[in-house]
């Protein structure tokens, strides 16, 4: 009586969405796009167990290119809407993607607090030093002097580094991925989703449409793997090799295990809970 | 002669027991069976300063913080100079005589209490100075001590016999003192118990944090703020018992978004803070309205604008939670109007998030959070809970063949999904999106899907929570007012009545949108309407005109205290007699 | 037959030189002496997807981007099919019958031409496309060629005499084509020049940031947003060529807080920004009304709630503008009714900022900041500039012998000082504070101090900028609207005048406070009065509404469009038909 | 006919205002407004020509205890109103205070624009890991587990580490003073406001009304002075510095050289600038 189950492994294209992507051809945004795809398939989740969230800009589009549940939420808001969501569902595997701009000017503030709480949750920023969709300013990762043709005068600030900040605020995964090297991120993907804890990979994914600068032969020609026997477990060798500018490296800097949000959102609960109305009533007696 | 409604304030330096003294009498006199009422002012200063407690007393329930003290218990001389001018004429000033020396003009019957000397030398216990003073306030409006036993045992019983035997010695040389001393304490003493005994003691901010529970509430995000810090606390420690969790965000931003996010993972979710958080939360109130996401944030209103008097009262925040948000943004707005409202109103909070999918913003206020009062215990099993409407998989919600969270229905109101649900998959956003949930911009998706929102406001104007009426249907008079003002209201119509003037009153608590059934009748049936309201420009009676436009009386006051009952019964029938 | 109105559409794929074929017939044509007004609608997706220029030209001025297509200029089948409604019947269709196939039903006089065989074949200049549409199209309407070819000159004066020579030719070979095969072409000819040289062609972005310069802004801080962005973007180049810098935060709360400072460091200081961003701003808006600090916020507003259609029109935050903020935050709120008026209001935007020390906020919207247009040169002499009250030691300002930044005045504004000056140290603060700027809670402070800032409000209602006025003053029909719907209006007014039917318009320019000297004889002076205007709710009529009770009827689109001015007429003439 | 200017130079008491300190007796908060008093006299500034902003809290207070102009802006906006002050007046001095609250919670996201623009300010922050304003809630920098009367169940996750979050994001002037160290947090604070760029100075200053656990004890007890020998010019020991969680290193960290915000705008600007009118006539003509 007893039935085999057959789990038939799910493949790239059982999550794309109906909604084609609106990315200008040659976007940065569909390798990402199609390496989580793969990484979403490498972990063969159910499409309607997934639930992507982002802010808002051209990357943040990517929700509606899939299958998952999704969130589009408001521009640098991407973290607390997860993490609101993984207090509800802590078992549910969350994605976060969006730009640079989303993540380190307007949203970087929560993005320290996300880190430090360390939330769940796999963060995958595109990163092109530009605000793509309000077409073309310099963003907090533009090296100084980045010229575009909205900031004419060029980028007054030396670019945030990504990787550096993430360490320094006890990021428990630090990585760096390139549009380009589509089965590579699709490694590191893969293993921030099964990461117990914040996993933070910024990855080079170039706007050919308004950064004419760090454009795909830009990042090809400045980046370099990760040494084949580094070691992510050496928090100062993670700082050090972050703080490189030439070349940039690719790969997994860092991983650590700490407790998560989720954990102690586990441990605040009692063994056994009660119905909400014997709360109140009990509370009630309290206050009588 | 005994009365039936008594104020008592005790007033000294910030952190010196003023505090626990008030509560002991206040626990005291609940189980005596009084109607208990509190408001106290906390300093200005970070720490000490002056400070008070006050309780009012009553066999009848009261609804106001009292005009004036009967019983002024000043612990030193700042307490007595700033307090004597709110102490009636006729009032008892209990006071310390190494402390305080009154002024030489004082009308009230004084009773010197060596306070200090009674604890230091006589009990030889110092810190039961405040022990002292229960008892001698307890005996002069005449508490059987049988409650202050009882509540003095539990509160020391931890501490170990001998303590408690040498707080009861303190309550009891209290009393002692006072009979001994004060042969003339009939005037101060309170008809004998009453029928308030089984009434529950809570604060505005802990009615909320229960009415939350009790409507399913399972996740909460806060950001320390005065007056609403005190529902965040209240609700990490007892949301957890349910199975739900409440949490410190990195500021009021983040607390909206985990608001978001967990309604949207499937959660009923509120956040709570005051006038400066809630300006930081506009831009995802309008997220929350176009993703149709069920939220309830409640608003402690506090005097502003900006930083302004954090621990001052006014309700001044009626404009921003009516129509803050950039484009068309539809959201409800309530206003419970006493502590034992804020219950109730919460709960409908709730259930009226989940049924519109909307934003739902409570109005408390430094009045009604702050204030604890004896109210009747709700009846749980009248609670009406109502829970999210989630789409089926071959009913609700469906669309040639698929689910289309956003699908246009006869009320406005969509089927949801919750993540996990098979084939209920959509991207909640805030861009304008069609049916499915994708983003679109033409004319048509944009005028629909806007009459869609919209619609459902209508809608719930139909099922409003009753608003709060008090007074004789028949007077030509009316007054309109809403929220924590309420209060005030009701006692000045008692007392108009007495004096022979007839008034009535409408307190909608649903003022955005506001149900015309209820506001339409009684604007037409009254000659004359005064709309009392805390604020500078009558933000209540700029809304109701603009609905119902005919003239208006309007009433505002705006200097962070509520209205005192006398004065506004003056302005009224001041007002009452221009018409006449 | 020559017409004086003439509107032109070129249609196709966005980023395919769209704009730039726009663009150069728009100059030529402003130097031909026409008036100008463009309209254009970016496309929804990132990067290409289907866009639009559109001109429209006329010898008197026009107001309204038009309601239909004269001349449509289809690149591509998508832009033929998505535009062939819009274009009048009798309208002309100019399309390359390589890439478009019209429909057999077509009434169109329909121009085939082969543009991308002139330009790959003939000209051997494939890129010159567009250069010779222009070509084409300004035969079509008979514009001097001498304009078209300076501008070419000048354009691309750049890349060599060879480069200016091959775009001669292909602007040549565009018109021998229309000579050639268009011989009815009479009908599409405008008036000869008119009276509009001289002018200047300005999109609304741009006149508030000419006017922020004129009226002496040295400090902008901004965030990119659609569609507000190009006035950061316009700032940051010219406004260090004053000595003054304009530059990008990192999100709107830095922007606000930036302006802010500056202000309080002596600035004349600015943000611009769009719905989302202006939400963020609430909470420091109110720290502006209550340190009273000067400074002007341009909301140039879009179609909502939330993200909603960013490039879309709409009259959605009004309410937000005018009332939110917590706690009674008084600010004055501008609205320009035209591309020209964006300069004057905004240099009067900074003017009562800085008279009377409070938050100005500026509405525009998509349709005016977007647009070009041509307007009368600004005689900047007749600008009228008023800077900053400052304190001086032995006059303005002090009390007893000191500083006191927010003493007590008649009109409510109090001397500033600017940090540097002698003697004139303070905190600026967002608590409620006395005179001396010293925090305060008491009663009276509050009181005093809330009545001050609001004192300042009346003031400023009675210099309001004046209201804009069109029609005919005796009409009985009375149109009361604000903003860029002022346009439509106008035309509407102009149209029905033809017909018979009169009407007048008042657009009142200072929205918050509401200048009762204007708009209260204009009400008491009409039998009907119609509002007009792009929201759902009736914001602006709601507003009036409170302010002056009576029945108004209201017209509201929420399309994410302007008004067309044939579907306002229509609407306005059966409204009047009952009350006649 | 020539006469001698004596510069008097001025005292602590030159710099207090008129207001007396609301603060808790035994709060931290007075050790470090009387190392402000003193740096100001160290410089001998004319109290006109400072300028001091702070957010909201018990220590954003401090600006209404002096003599100076002073902005005490809302909550976690100090950083932009410095940065719009500087804009406008980049040669007076700007002092920003306030707590760890306003400056790691709400602000921290213009924390890291403000540093890593270069800002050249001097900012102190008030560090009693709580927030003593709103009556004791734990704060980032709380260790995890600090648990307070407002916060009973502690502080859930790990404290935020503000020195590495500084040196991550740029931050030329890194230090770290203690309120009962008043010399030598007097010389921290004189120094950072000679240093020209972004001057941290994050400072324990005990709350002992709501923080029973980071007491002054518990401070002297952690921490001990930098050694004599360190070089604060070395980004790489600052950061293993800054790391330490036993002792915590009280001096300067790190200190360098960069182009500041304020060197940004001043080169902006052309070397001859015209009125406003004659730009906008100029433009008005480039416009015809
Ligand atoms: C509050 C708010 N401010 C500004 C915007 C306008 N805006 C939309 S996307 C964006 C930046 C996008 O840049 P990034 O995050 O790098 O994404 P990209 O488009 O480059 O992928 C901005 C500023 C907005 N939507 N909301
Ligand atoms: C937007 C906003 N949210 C919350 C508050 C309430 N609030 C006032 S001070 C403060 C925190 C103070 O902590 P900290 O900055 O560490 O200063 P401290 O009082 O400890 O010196 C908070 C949350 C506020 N004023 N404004
Ligand atoms: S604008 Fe840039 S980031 Fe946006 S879709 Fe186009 S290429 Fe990608
Ligand atoms: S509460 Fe704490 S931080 Fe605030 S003044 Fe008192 S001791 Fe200082
Ligand atoms: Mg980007
Ligand atoms: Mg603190």
């Amino acid at each position: 009586m007893s039935s085999v189950v057959t789990v038939e492994k799910r493949k790239v294209n059982d999550y794309k969405g109906e909604e084609r992507p609106t990315w200008c051809p040659g976007c940065g945004d569909f390798g990402v796009l199609n390496a989580v795809f793969k990484a979403l398939s490498e972990h063969n989740f159910d499409p309607k167990n997934v639930i992507i969230v982002s802010g808002i800009g051209c990357s943040s589009r990517l929700p509606f290119f899939t299958d998952a549940y999704g969130f589009h939420t408001v521009h640098g808001r991407a973290m607390p809407v997860a993490a609101g969501i993984r207090a509800v569902q802590p078992d549910m595997p969350v994605l976060a993607m969006g730009g640079d701009g989303d993540a380190f000017a307007i949203g970087v503030g929560h993005l320290i607090h996300a880190i430090r709480r360390n939330l769940n949750i796999c963060y995958v920023v595109m990163d092109n030093a530009v605000y793509g969709l309000t077409k073309g300013q310099t963003s907090p990762t533009a090296e100084r002097g980045l010229a575009t043709k909205a900031t004419p005068q060029g980028a007054s600030d030396p670019a945030v580094n990504p990787l550096l900040l993430a360490l320094a605020t006890g990021c428990t995964f630090v990585a760096r991925g390139f549009s380009s090297k589509p089965k590579e991120l699709a490694d590191l993907i893969t293993r921030g989703i099964a990461h117990e804890g914040f996993a933070f990979i910024d990855t080079y994914s170039p706007c050919p449409t308004f950064n004419t600068v760090n454009t795909f032969k830009y990042y090809r020609d400045a980046t370099e793997d990760l040494p084949a026997d580094f070691d992510p477990s050496d928090f100062s060798t993670a700082l050090q090799y972050a703080a490189s500018e030439d070349p940039l490296y690719l790969g997994l800097y860092y991983q650590a295990e700490q407790p998560t949000f989720e954990d102690h959102i586990r441990n605040n609960k009692p063994e056994l809970t009660n119905s909400a109305m014997t709360v109140v009533e009990n509370l009630f007696d309290q206050m009588s | 002669m005994t009365r039936n409604d008594l104020v008592i304030r005790v007033a000294g330096e910030a952190g010196e027991g003023i505090v626990s003294t008030g509560q002991l009498l206040t626990q005291a006199a609940l189980r005596g069976g009084f109607h208990v009422l509190t408001y106290s002012q906390p300093p200005s200063e970070i720490k000490g300063g002056h400070a008070f407690y006050q309780i009012r007393l009553s066999a009848d329930r009261s609804y106001s913080k009292g005009d004036s003290v009967d019983i002024l218990l000043a612990f030193n001389q700042e307490a007595y100079d700033r307090n004597a001018a709110e102490t009636k004429d006729d009032g008892l000033l209990v006071y310390d005589p190494s402390e305080v020396t009154p002024s030489a003009d004082s009308h009230f019957v004084q009773v010197e209490f060596p306070l200090n000397d009674i604890a230091k030398n006589q009990l030889k216990f110092p810190i039961a100075k405040n022990v002292v003073a229960v008892g001698a306030l307890a005996e002069l409006f005449d508490l059987p001590t049988k409650h202050l036993d009882s509540l003095i045992e539990e509160r020391w019983l931890r501490k170990g016999e001998a303590v408690v035997q040498k707080n009861l010695d303190a309550l009891r040389a209290g009393i002692d003192y006072v009979i001994e001393h004060v042969p003339q304490r009939d005037n101060f003493a309170l008809y004998p118990e009453k029928s308030h005994s089984g009434e529950i003691m809570v604060s505005g901010s802990e009615a909320i944090g229960l009415g939350a529970i009790a409507a399913g509430c399972s996740f909460m995000a806060g950001y320390p703020i005065t007056p609403a810090s005190d529902i965040k606390e209240f609700l990490e420690i007892h949301l957890p018992k349910t199975g739900g969790h409440a949490l410190q965000a990195e500021d009021e931003l983040a607390a909206i978004g985990m608001v978001l996010g967990a309604s949207y993972a499937g959660s009923k979710a509120m956040t709570a803070t005051s006038g400066p958080g809630f300006s930081l939360m506009i831009e995802m109130l309008g997220l929350a309205a176009m993703a149709e996401l069920p939220c309830v944030i409640v608003d402690a209103q506090r005097a502003g604008p900006s930083t302004g008097m954090p621990t001052r009262h006014e309700q001044g925040d009626l404009y921003q939670a009516a129509f803050a948000g950039h484009g068309e943004c539809p959201r409800i707005v309530l206003a419970p109007t006493s502590v034992r409202d804020c219950f109730y109103q919460t709960v409908n909070a709730f259930n009226l998030a989940e049924k519109y999918q909307t934003p739902v913003i409570l109005l408390g206020d430094t009045l009604l959070n702050v204030r604890s009062e004896s109210v009747p215990r709700p009846i749980l099993n009248e609670v009406k809970v109502i829970d999210r409407l989630l789409f089926s998989e071959n009913g609700n919600g469906r669309m040639n063949g698929e689910y289309n969270r956003y699908v246009l229905t006869e009320n406005g109101v969509s089927p949801m999904s919750i993540p996990g649900q098979e084939g209920g998959q959509y991207i909640a956003t805030g861009l304008e999106h069609n049916e499915e949930g994708l983003h679109r911009y033409d004319e048509a998706t944009h005028t629909i899907m806007t009459q869609k929102r919209f619609r459902k406001l209508e809608r719930a104007a139909l099922e409003a929570p009753e608003a709060d009426r008090f007074g004789d249907p028949e007077a030509e008079v009316g007054i309109l007012t809403w929220g924590s003002t309420v209060g005030s209201v009701i006692e000045v119509i008692r007392q108009a009545e007495q004096e022979g003037l007839k008034l009535d009153m409408l307190a909608p608590r649903m003022l955005m949108p506001l149900a015309d059934h209820e506001v339409r009748p009684f604007i037409e049936s009254k000659r004359v309407i005064i709309i009392p309201e805390v604020n500078y420009v009558g933000q209540f009676a700029n809304m109701i005109t603009s609905q119902y436009p005919r003239d208006y009386v309007r009433i505002n006051i705006f200097g962070g205290m509520p209205f005192r009952v006398d004065w506004l019964l003056e302005k009224i029938r001041e007002e009452v007699a221009q018409y006449v």
